[in-house]
C-alpha cells in the first residue's frame, strides 16, 4: 500500500485506535489516557498537515475497496476534504486539552474520551469520504458516537435531550439514506467529483433528481440545524461544554453543512443544481434560518442556549454561501465553515469556563465576570465581535466574502439578510459583553473555585486563548498563502475551473 | 460433509452420558472439531464449487441426499460461529449446580445437527426431519429453565412447532403425490403448469414454515419462549433456529414461487412481514423486561426476511439477486447481532439482578463493556452503517427501488427508526446516573468478551459484505466424484 | 373415485378434525391428542396419494415410518412437559394465566 | 515608499496604542500605564510631521490585502488626531482616579489605534476595520463612568453606531463590486459610474453621518459626549467625530460630475444642523452638553463644505484643504473647551482673570475672532463657498453664514456662562493643567505653524 493510500487511512485510524485504547484502559489510569489522547491528536495534526501540503501540490490521496456489490468504501482527500479535516484536526487537539481539564475528577471519563475520539474519527471520515455512501457511513457513525456524549451527565434532562437529539438525527439519517439509495439506484456509485455528475443528465430524470435533492438536503439539514429541523440543537446544550463546543464547531452541525456542500458541488454540480432551480429555495431557507436563529437567540437567558441558537443562525451562512451560485459566495461559505468553527468553539470554551470556574450558567449572572476572569472574557468578547462581523476578526472575512458574492451574482437581498443578521448578532452578544465588563458584581459567584495564579485551571485557560488568537489571525492574515481564505479560494478554483 | 452431521450427533450422545462440567469440556473439544470441519467444507466449496453428496452411498429418495452450495456453506459457517459462541458462553453462564442443566449439551448438539441438516438437506422430507430435530431440541432447551413459566413457554412453542411441521408435511405429501419425488431439483424440472393442488401444497408449506419462523401474526409463541429461556439458549433460538424454517421457505419460494406463486401472494406475504416489522418493533418498545425487548425485536427483524417474497417475484434477475443477497446478509447479521444482544442482555441481567429495563439505571457507569456490546448489536439491528444490517438494508432498498415496489422502502426505513427507538430506550435507561455506588455483580471477562466479539462481527460485516457475498455466490457444479467430499 | 383418493380425502378429513380440536380445546393433553390426529391424517394423505404407479410405493411407507417416529418423540416430550407443568402449577391449560407475561423467570 | 518615513515609525504609530492595552491590563501597574497615556500618539505625531511627501505602503498579507497611505488631507487629520489625543492623554493622567483605570486604559488605547489607523488606511477593508475598532472601543469610554445616564447614552451610542456600521458595510460591499477595487481612491469613480451610485452615496452619507452628527443621526452625540470622562469627551468631540468627516471625504464621489443635487442636499442638511443644534444647545444646563451641541453645529458647517465639494467638482482641490483646516481648527478648539470643564479656579485674583482669558480663547476662536485659528478657518470657508456656482439659496448664503456664526456665538456664550457658574475652587493635579495648557497652546499658537496650515496660507 502506497503512502498516498495510507495517509487517509492513518488519519482515520489515529482517533479510531485512540478510541479503542481508551475504551480498554481502566477508568483509573488517567495519565495514560491523557497521554494517548494528546499523542493521537498531535499525530493526526501532523498527518493532516502532511496531506494538506500534498493536496496543495496536487497529490491525489485516495483509497477504496468494494463493500457491497456496486458500492465501494472510498476515502479521498481533495482540497475541500482537507478544509474540514484540518478544522477537525486542529480543534480536536484544543478540545481534547480543554476536555481533560473540564472533566477533571468527574466520573465516566473513559467512556467520555472513548466516544469523543470515536466522534472525531467519524468527523475525519466525513471529511475524507470519497462518495456519498462512505459519507453516509461516517455520518451515522457520528450520530451514534455523539449520543453518549450528549447524555454524558446522565440526568433526566440530559437523557431527554439525548432522546430528542437521536430522534432528530436518526430521522434525518433515514431521509438521507432514502435519498442516497435512490440516487444510487438511478446513477450508480457516485464518487465526489469537482464538477458533479449530472451535467448533461437526461431531462426526463430531472423530476426525480429534484426530489432526491430535496431528500438529501432535508436529511443533511437536520444536522446542520436548518429551520424547521433545528429543534435538537438548543436542547443538546445540556452536554458538557467541550461536547457542545465539538458539536457546534466541528462535528455535528458542520457535518451537515459539509454534506450540503458536497451534494451541491460534488454530486449534482453547482451548474446543474442551479439549472434545476434548487438553489434559490435553498438560499431562502438559509436566509430565513439565519434570521430565525438570531431572533430566537435574543430571547434566551441560558448562555449556552443562546450560543446554540446562534449556531443555528451561523451555520446557515455556509449554506447561503453555497446557494448563492457564485465563486465568491462559495468562498465565503467555505471559509465560514472554518471561521465559525473557531469562533464558536471559543465561545463555548468561555461559557464552559464561566460554568466551571464561577458556577455561572445564565447570562444575567455574568455581571462583572470580566474583572474576575479577564482573559476568558477577552476571548469571549473577541469571539462575539467576530460573530457580529467586526473586522479584522474571522467573522468579518466571511461576511465580506458572502456579501461580495451575493452582490456579484445579483442577489441583493442576501446582503440585507447579512446586515440584519449582524445587527441581531450584536443585539444578543453585546449585552453579554456589556455585562462582563461594565456591570458590577451583583452577588458572589454561586460556585466559584480558586485555581491559584491563573484565573482558572490551565487546561481550561489556554485553549480559548489559543483559538482566540487563531480567530484574530485568520482574519488579520486572510490574504496569506495558507490562510483558510486562500485555501477556500483554491478549492473554488478547482471546483469552478476543472 | 457428513462430519457436519455426525459430529454433533456423536457428541450429543456422548454428552448425554456426562454431567454438566464434563460435558462442557467434551463439548468444547467438539466445537473445535466442528468449526474446523465447517472451515474445511468452505475450503472445498471454494476450490471446486458446490456439490451433491449422498450419505453412505445411498441415493435419494431412500437415502439422505446432501447438497452444498455457497449459500449453504455460508450458513454452515454462520452456525459454527454463533453456536460456538453460545456454547462457550453457556459453559460459563449456566449454573452447573442444577442437575437438569446437564441436558443442555445433548440438546445443544442435536440442535446443531438439525441446523446443519437443514442447510445441507437436498430433499423435502429430510428437511422435515431436520426441522423436527431442531424443534424438539429447541423446546427442550427452552424448558431447561425448569420453572413453570419456562415449561409453559416451551409447551406453547412445541405445539406451534408441531403444527407448523405438520402443515409443512401435508404440503410435502401433496407434492409427492403429484410428482412422486422429494427432490426439490427434480420437482423444479417437472413443474410445468400451475395446478390448484400444487398451490395449496405451497401455501400449506409456507404457512407451516411461517408459523415456525414466527411471522406476524403467527408470532405469539416466540417472545415468551425466547424471553424466558436462558440467555445462551435465547441467542441460539433467535439467531439460528428461526432462520432454519425461513431458509426452507425461501428455497421453496425461489425454486417454485415463480410458477406457483402470484403477485397477490407475494405482496401479502411481504405485507405480513412489514406488519411484523412495525408491530414487533412497537411491542419491543413497550416491553418492561429487557429480554422481552430483544425477543420482540426478533419478531420485527424476522419481518424483514419475508420481504424476500415480493422482491424476488416477477422481477428482473439482477434485482432478484440483490434482494437475495440482501436477505442473506440480513439473516447473517441478525443472527450475529441478536446472539450478541441476547448474550449481552444476559450479562446485564446477571449484573443488575433484575430483568426490568428500568433497573438498568447506572449500569453505564460500571459495566460499559456489556452495554457496549449490546449497543453495537443494536447498531446492526437499526441498520446503521457500517453494520451488516445496514448492508442488508441497503441492498433491499436498492432492490425495492429497482423493482418499483417503493412501498417497501418505507417499511425498511420505518423499521430502522423503530429499532432505534427500542434500542435507545435501553441506552437511555442505562445512562441514568443514580449515585456512585457500584453494587452490581461483575460477570467474568470471558462472558463479556463473547457478545462483544459477536457484535463486532455483526458490525464489521458491512465492511466485508463483498467477500461474504462472494462466498454466497460460489458456483454449484455437480461432481461425480463424491468420495472426495467425505469430510 | 379411486381408493387412493379416498384415503387421501379421509386423511384430509382427519386433519380437519385434528386442527379443529387443536384450536378449540384447552386441555393440554387433548390438544396433544388432536395433534396426533393431524399427524395421522397427514400420513394417510402421504400414503394414499402416492399410489399412482399402480402398486404401493415404498418411499412414502418409509417416510411415514420416519414421521411416526418423530411424532412419537414429540408426543413423549410434550407429555413430559405437560406432566412437569401440572406438577408445578396444578393447571392443565394455558388459559388460567394471563397471556403475554412469559417474561417470567428466565435468564 | 519613496521619501517616506521609516517603516518602524508607521508600525509603531499603530501598534503602540494597539498593544498598550496589554500593558494597561496588567494589575498593579497603575502608575506606569497611566503615565504612558500621553506617549501613545507620539509616534503618530512624529509620522505626521515627518511625512513631508505623500507615501503609500502596500501590505498584501494583511486582511484581504491592505494599502496604507498618507497624503495631505490625511496628514492634517493625523496631526489633529495625534495632537488632541496626546494632550487629552496628558490631561487624563491627572484626571483619572484608580477606579477602573485598567479598563479605561484598554479602551483608550484601542480607540486611539482605531482613530489613527483609519486615517492611514487607504483600502476599504482596513479603513472599515479601524473605523469599527474605534467605534466599538469608544463605547467603553462612553459608559466608563457607569450609572443609568451612561448606560442609556452607551446604548443609544452603540445602536446608532451599529446602524451606521451596517450602512457603511453595505455601501462598501456595493462599491467594491461596482468599483472592482478595494482601494478607497477608486471608490469615487466607481460610484459615479455605477447605476447604484445613489444608493451607495445615501449609505455612506448615513453611515458616516452617524459619526459626524448629521441632523437626525445626531441623537447619540449630546448624550454620549457629556457622560464620558472629560478627556474622553474631548477626543470624542474633537477627533472621533472628524473620522466621520474623513469618511465622507474618502468615500463620497467628490470630484465626479453630476452630483449637484446631492451636494445641495448635504449643504441644506449642514445648515439645518448648524442652526438647529444652536437652538437645542442654548437651553442645556451642562457645559459639556452645550459643547456637544456645538460640535453638531460645527460639524454641520463641515457638512456644508463637503456638500460644496460634492456639488462643484472643479473646486475640490480648493475645498479639501479648507475642510482639513476647519477640522483641525475645530478639533483643537473643541478639545480645549472640553478639557476646561475639568479645571478649577485658582486662588489669586490675577491668576483668575488670566485663566478666564485663556478659557475664553478657544471659544472666541470658534466664533472666529481675529488672530485665532477660527478666523482663518471661517475666512477660508467663506471664500470657498462664495465662489461656488449654483449654490442653493445663493442669495441667502451670506445670511446663513452669519446666522451660523451667531449660533456659534450663542453656544459659546452659554457655555461660558455655565462654566462661570460651575467652576469651583480647589486643586487639581498639575498634569491636568498641563494637558489643557498644551491643548490651548496647540490651538492658539502651534496651529499657525502646522504644516497643513502653512500650506493653506501660502495658497
Amino acid at each position: 500500500m502506497t503512502a498516498t493510500a495510507l495517509l487517509p487511512l492513518l488519519a482515520l485510524l489515529t482517533s479510531l485506535l485512540a478510541a479503542v485504547v481508551i475504551f480498554v484502559l481502566p477508568e483509573s489510569s488517567h495519565r495514560v489516557r491523557i497521554l494517548v489522547n494528546l499523542m493521537a491528536a498531535l499525530l493526526k495534526l501532523v498527518i493532516v498537515a502532511l496531506m494538506t501540503w500534498g493536496v496543495f501540490h496536487g497529490v491525489d490521496f485516495s483509497v477504496s475497496f468494494t463493500m457491497l456489490p456496486g458500492v465501494s468504501f472510498m476515502l479521498r482527500a481533495d482540497a475541500l476534504a482537507m478544509l474540514f479535516a484540518g478544522l477537525s484536526a486542529v480543534l480536536w487537539l484544543f478540545t481534547t486539552i480543554y476536555a481533560i481539564g473540564y472533566l477533571e475528577d468527574s466520573p465516566n471519563r473513559s467512556r467520555f474520551f472513548g466516544f469523543f475520539s470515536l466522534c472525531v474519527a467519524s468527523t475525519m471520515g466525513i471529511a475524507l469520504a470519497g462518495n456519498m455512501f462512505t459519507f453516509f457511513l461516517f455520518y451515522e457513525m457520528l450520530t451514534l458516537s455523539t449520543y453518549p456524549l450528549v447524555v454524558h451527565r446522565g440526568t433526566e434532562k440530559a437523557l431527554r435531550a439525548g432522546r430528542n437529539y437521536i430522534s432528530y438525527t436518526l430521522g434525518g439519517g433515514v431521509v438521507l439514506l432514502l435519498g442516497i439509495a435512490w440516487l444510487h439506484g438511478l446513477a450508480g456509485d457516485l464518487a465526489f467529483r469537482e464538477t458533479g455528475h449530472f451535467q448533461g443528465a437526461d431531462p426526463a430524470l430531472h423530476g426525480q433528481l429534484t426530489l432526491i435533492f430535496i431528500l438529501l438536503i432535508a436529511g443533511l439539514g437536520v444536522k446542520a440545524g436548518m429551520f424547521p429541523v433545528h429543534g435538537w440543537l438548543p436542547q443538546a446544550m445540556v452536554a458538557p461544554a467541550p461536547v457542545s463546543a465539538l458539536l457546534h464547531a466541528v462535528a455535528v452541525v458542520k457535518a451537515g453543512a459539509f454534506g450540503i456542500v458536497r451534494v451541491v458541488y460534488d454530486v449534482y454540480g453547482i451548474d446543474f443544481a442551479f439549472m434545476l432551480g434548487l438553489l434559490q429555495p435553498l438560499a431562502w431557507l438559509a436566509a430565513f434560518t439565519i434570521l430565525y436563529g438570531s431572533v430566537r437567540a435574543m430571547a434566551q437567558i441560558d448562555l449556552k442556549r443562546r450560543l446554540a441558537f446562534s449556531t443555528i443562525s451561523q451555520v446557515s451562512y455556509i449554506i447561503l454561501g453555497v446557494a448563492l451560485f457564485g465563486p465568491i459566495g462559495t468562498v465565503g461559505g467555505l471559509v465560514h465553515l472554518l471561521h465559525q468553527g473557531i469562533m464558536k468553539i471559543t465561545l463555548f470554551f468561555c461559557a464552559g469556563n464561566y460554568a466551571e470556574t464561577l458556577g455561572v450558567h445564565r447570562v444575567d449572572e455574568l455581571d462583572g465576570a470580566g474583572a474576575r476572569m479577564p482573559a476568558t472574557s477577552t476571548a469571549f468578547t473577541l469571539a462575539a465581535l467576530g460573530m457580529i462581523g467586526v473586522p479584522p476578526l474571522a467573522g468579518f472575512v466571511t461576511k465580506w466574502m458572502l456579501g461580495t458574492g451575493a452582490l456579484a451574482t445579483g442577489v441583493e437581498w442576501a446582503v440585507v439578510v447579512l446586515l440584519l443578521s449582524s445587527l441581531l448578532n450584536a443585539a444578543y452578544f453585546l449585552p453579554i459583553v456589556y455585562r462582563l465588563w461594565f456591570c458590577p458584581v451583583a452577588a458572589p459567584w454561586p460556585g466559584e473555585r480558586r485555581w491559584g495564579r491563573l484565573e482558572t485551571s490551565a487546561w481550561l485557560f489556554w485553549p480559548p486563548l489559543i483559538t482566540t488568537l487563531m480567530l484574530v489571525l485568520v482574519g488579520l492574515l486572510a490574504a496569506t498563502a495558507f490562510s483558510p481564505l486562500s485555501w477556500a479560494q483554491l478549492i473554488v478554483v478547482r471546483m469552478y475551473l476543472p | 460433509m457428513a462430519g457436519l452431521l455426525f459430529t454433533p450427533l456423536a457428541w450429543a450422545s456422548l454428552s448425554l452420558l456426562l454431567d454438566f462440567r464434563k460435558g462442557r469440556c467434551v463439548s468444547w473439544l467438539g466445537m473445535v472439531i466442528q468449526v474446523l470441519v465447517s472451515l474445511a467444507l468452505w475450503y472445498a466449496v471454494m476450490e471446486r464449487g458446490g456439490f451433491s453428496y449422498a450419505l453412505g452411498g445411498w441415493e435419494a429418495p431412500l437415502g439422505i441426499a446432501l447438497r452444498v452450495d455457497g449459500l449453504a456453506v455460508t450458513f454452515v459457517l454462520l452456525t459454527a460461529a454463533v453456536a460456538t459462541a453460545c456454547g462457550l458462553h453457556a459453559g460459563f453462564y449456566l449454573d452447573a449446580c442444577k442437575p437438569w442443566q446437564r441436558y443442555f449439551w445433548p440438546l445443544f448438539w442435536f440442535l446443531w445437527a438439525g441446523l446443519n441438516g437443514v442447510w445441507l438437506g437436498a430433499d423435502l422430507f429430510n428437511l422435515y426431519v431436520s426441522l423436527e430435530l431442531i424443534s424438539l431440541a429447541a423446546v427442550g432447551l427452552v424448558a431447561l429453565g425448569g420453572e413453570a413459566a419456562a415449561l409453559r413457554a416451551a409447551l406453547r412453542y412445541l405445539f406451534a412447532a408441531l403444527l407448523g411441521s405438520l402443515a409443512y408435511l401435508l404440503g410435502v405429501a401433496l407434492l409427492y403425490g403429484r410428482f412422486g419425488t422429494l427432490s426439490l431439483a427434480l420437482i423444479d424440472e417437472q413443474l410445468a403448469s400451475c395446478e390448484p393442488a400444487l398451490i395449496v401444497a405451497l401455501l400449506l408449506m409456507l404457512a407451516g414454515l411461517a408459523l415456525k419462523t414466527a411471522l406476524f401474526p403467527l408470532h405469539g409463541w416466540l417472545p415468551p419462549a425466547h424471553g424466558i429461556a436462558r440467555s445462551p439458549v435465547s441467542a441460539l433460538l433467535s439467531g439460528l433456529v428461526v432462520k432454519a424454517s425461513f431458509y426452507i421457505a425461501a428455497r421453496l419460494w425461489l425454486e417454485l414461487g415463480d410458477r406457483l406463486g402470484s403477485p397477490w401472494l407475494a405482496q401479502s406475504i411481504g405485507a405480513l412481514g412489514a406488519a411484523a416489522v412495525v408491530w414487533g418493533s412497537w411491542l419491543a418498545f413497550r416491553q418492561p423486561h429487557l429480554k422481552q425487548v430483544v425477543a420482540y425485536s426478533s419478531v420485527a427483524q424476522i419481518g424483514y426476511l419475508f420481504l424476500l417474497f415480493p422482491l424476488t417475484f416477477a422481477v428482473a434477475e439482477p434485482v432478484s439477486l440483490l434482494a437475495q443477497q440482501g436477505i442473506t446478509l440480513q439473516v447473517i447479521s441478525h443472527a450475529l447481532a441478536k446472539a450478541a444482544m441476547f448474550l449481552a442482555a444476559g450479562n446485564l441481567i446477571l449484573s443488575i439482578r433484575s430483568k426490568r429495563v428500568d433497573a438498568l439505571a447506572g449500569v453505564s457507569h460500571f459495566l460499559p463493556f456489556s452495554l457496549f456490546s449490546f449497543g453495537l448489536a443494536g447498531v446492526s439491528l437499526m441498520g446503521l452503517p457500517p453494520s451488516g444490517g445496514f448492508a442488508a438494508k441497503w441492498l433491499l432498498l436498492q432492490a425495492s427501488l429497482a423493482s418499483g415496489q417503493w412501498w417497501w422502502v418505507g417499511v425498511l426505513l420505518l423499521g430502522g427508526v423503530l429499532a432505534a427507538a427500542y434500542v435507545f430506550r435501553i441506552y437511555r435507561a442505562s445512562f441514568l446516573e443514580v449515585g456512585d455506588s457500584d453494587d452490581f455483580y461483575h460477570p467474568p471477562q470471558s462472558l463479556e468478551a463473547i457478545p462483544m466479539i459477536l457484535a463486532l462481527l455483526a458490525l464489521g460485516l458491512g465492511l466485508v459484505a463483498e467477500p461474504v457475498l462472494s462466498v454466497l455466490s460460489l458456483p454449484f457444479e455437480v461432481t461425480a466424484d463424491v468420495n472426495e467430499a467425505q469430510l | 373415485m379411486s381408493s387412493a383418493l379416498l384415503y387421501a380425502l379421509a386423511g384430509v378429513a382427519l386433519c380437519g378434525i385434528g386442527l379443529a380440536g387443536f384450536l378449540l380445546l384447552n386441555h393440554l393433553l387433548r390438544r396433544l391428542l388432536a395433534f396426533n390426529l393431524i399427524g395421522s391424517g397427514v400420513f394417510l394423505v402421504l400414503v394414499g396419494l402416492a399410489q399412482h404407479r399402480g402398486g404401493p410405493d415404498p418411499v412414502p411407507q418409509a417416510l411415514v415410518l420416519t414421521g411416526i417416529v418423530v411424532a412419537i418423540a414429540a408426543t413423549a416430550l410434550a407429555v413430559v412437559l405437560i406432566r412437569r407443568y401440572f406438577h408445578l402449577t396444578g393447571r392443565t391449560s394455558f388459559k388460567a394465566e394471563s397471556e403475554g407475561d412469559g417474561g417470567g423467570a428466565g435468564s | 515608499m519613496n521619501g517616506s518615513p521609516p517603516l518602524v515609525l508607521i508600525a509603531a504609530s499603530i501598534l503602540l496604542p494597539l498593544l498598550y492595552p496589554l500593558l494597561a491590563a496588567r494589575p498593579g501597574w497603575h502608575s506606569i500605564s497611566r503615565g504612558a497615556l500621553p506617549l501613545l500618539p507620539l509616534p503618530a505625531l512624529l509620522l505626521a510631521l515627518l511625512s513631508t511627501t505623500p507615501w503609500t505602503l502596500e501590505l498584501p498579507w494583511l486582511l484581504l490585502g491592505s494599502t496604507w497611505m498618507l497624503d495631505e488631507l490625511r496628514r492634517s487629520f493625523l496631526l489633529l488626531t495625534a495632537l488632541l489625543w496626546g494632550t487629552a492623554g496628558l490631561y487624563a493622567v491627572g484626571y483619572l482616579g484608580g477606579k477602573h483605570l485598567r479598563r479605561f486604559g484598554v479602551f483608550w488605547g484601542l480607540s486611539l489605534a482605531g482613530n489613527l489607523g483609519l486615517v492611514l488606511a487607504a483600502d476599504i477593508v482596513s479603513f472599515y476595520m479601524f473605523f469599527a475598532l474605534m467605534t466599538f472601543a469608544a463605547y467603553g469610554l462612553v459608559v466608563h463612568v457607569g450609572g443609568n445616564h451612561a448606560r442609556f447614552a452607551g446604548r443609544v451610542y452603540i445602536v446608532m453606531a451599529l446602524l451606521g456600521e451596517m450602512a457603511m458595510l453595505a455601501g462598501f460591499l456595493l462599491a467594491a463590486r461596482d468599483g472592482g477595487s478595494l482601494l478607497l481612491a477608486e471608490l469615487a469613480a466607481g460610484i459615479a459610474a455605477s447605476t447604484n451610485g445613489w444608493l451607495m452615496t445615501t449609505l455612506f452619507i448615513i453611515g458616516f453621518g452617524v459619526k459626524a452628527g448629521l441632523p437626525l443621526l445626531h441623537f447619540w452625540l449630546p448624550l454620549a459626549h457629556p457622560v464620558a470622562p472629560t478627556p474622553a469627551s474631548a477626543v470624542l468631540s474633537g477627533a472621533m467625530v472628524k473620522a466621520g468627516l474623513l469618511g465622507w471625504l474618502l468615500t463620497l464621489p467628490i470630484g465626479e460630475v453630476g452630483w449637484q443635487s446631492w451636494g445641495q442636499g448635504l449643504i441644506l442638511m449642514g445648515f439645518a444642523g448648524s442652526l438647529g443644534a444652536a437652538v437645542f444647545g442654548v437651553i442645556q444646563r451642562d457645559p459639556k452638553t452645550v459643547l456637544a451641541w456645538s460640535s453638531i453645529s460645527q460639524m454641520g458647517l463641515m457638512a456644508v463644505l463637503v456638500g460644496a465639494a460634492l456639488m462643484a467638482p472643479g473646486q475640490v482641490s480648493a475645498l479639501l484643504p479648507v475642510i482639513a483646516l476647519f477640522a483641525l481648527h475645530h478639533g483643537l478648539a473643541k478639545g480645549c473647551l472640553f478639557l476646561a470643564v475639568g479645571l478649577v479656579i485658582p486662588a489669586g485674583r490675577l491668576l483668575q482673570s488670566f485663566l478666564w482669558v485663556l478659557l475664553a480663547l478657544p471659544g472666541l476662536s470658534l466664533v472666529g475672532m481675529p488672530f485665532t485659528s477660527g478666523q482663518l478657518a471661517k475666512a477660508a470657508m467663506k471664500g470657498a463657498l462664495m465662489v461656488l456656482p449654483n449654490v442653493p439659496l445663493a442669495g441667502l448664503l451670506p445670511l446663513l453664514l452669519q446666522a451660523a456664526t451667531l449660533a456659534t456665538v450663542a453656544l459659546v456664550v452659554r457655555y461660558g456662562w455655565l462654566l462661570w457658574q460651575q467652576l469651583e475652587r480647589g486643586t487639581i493635579p498639575a498634569s491636568r493643567w498641563l494637558g489643557w495648557g498644551l491643548a490651548l497652546f496647540c490651538s492658539a499658537v502651534v496651529f499657525w505653524s502646522l504644516p497643513t496650515v502653512a500650506l493653506v496660507m501660502s495658497d
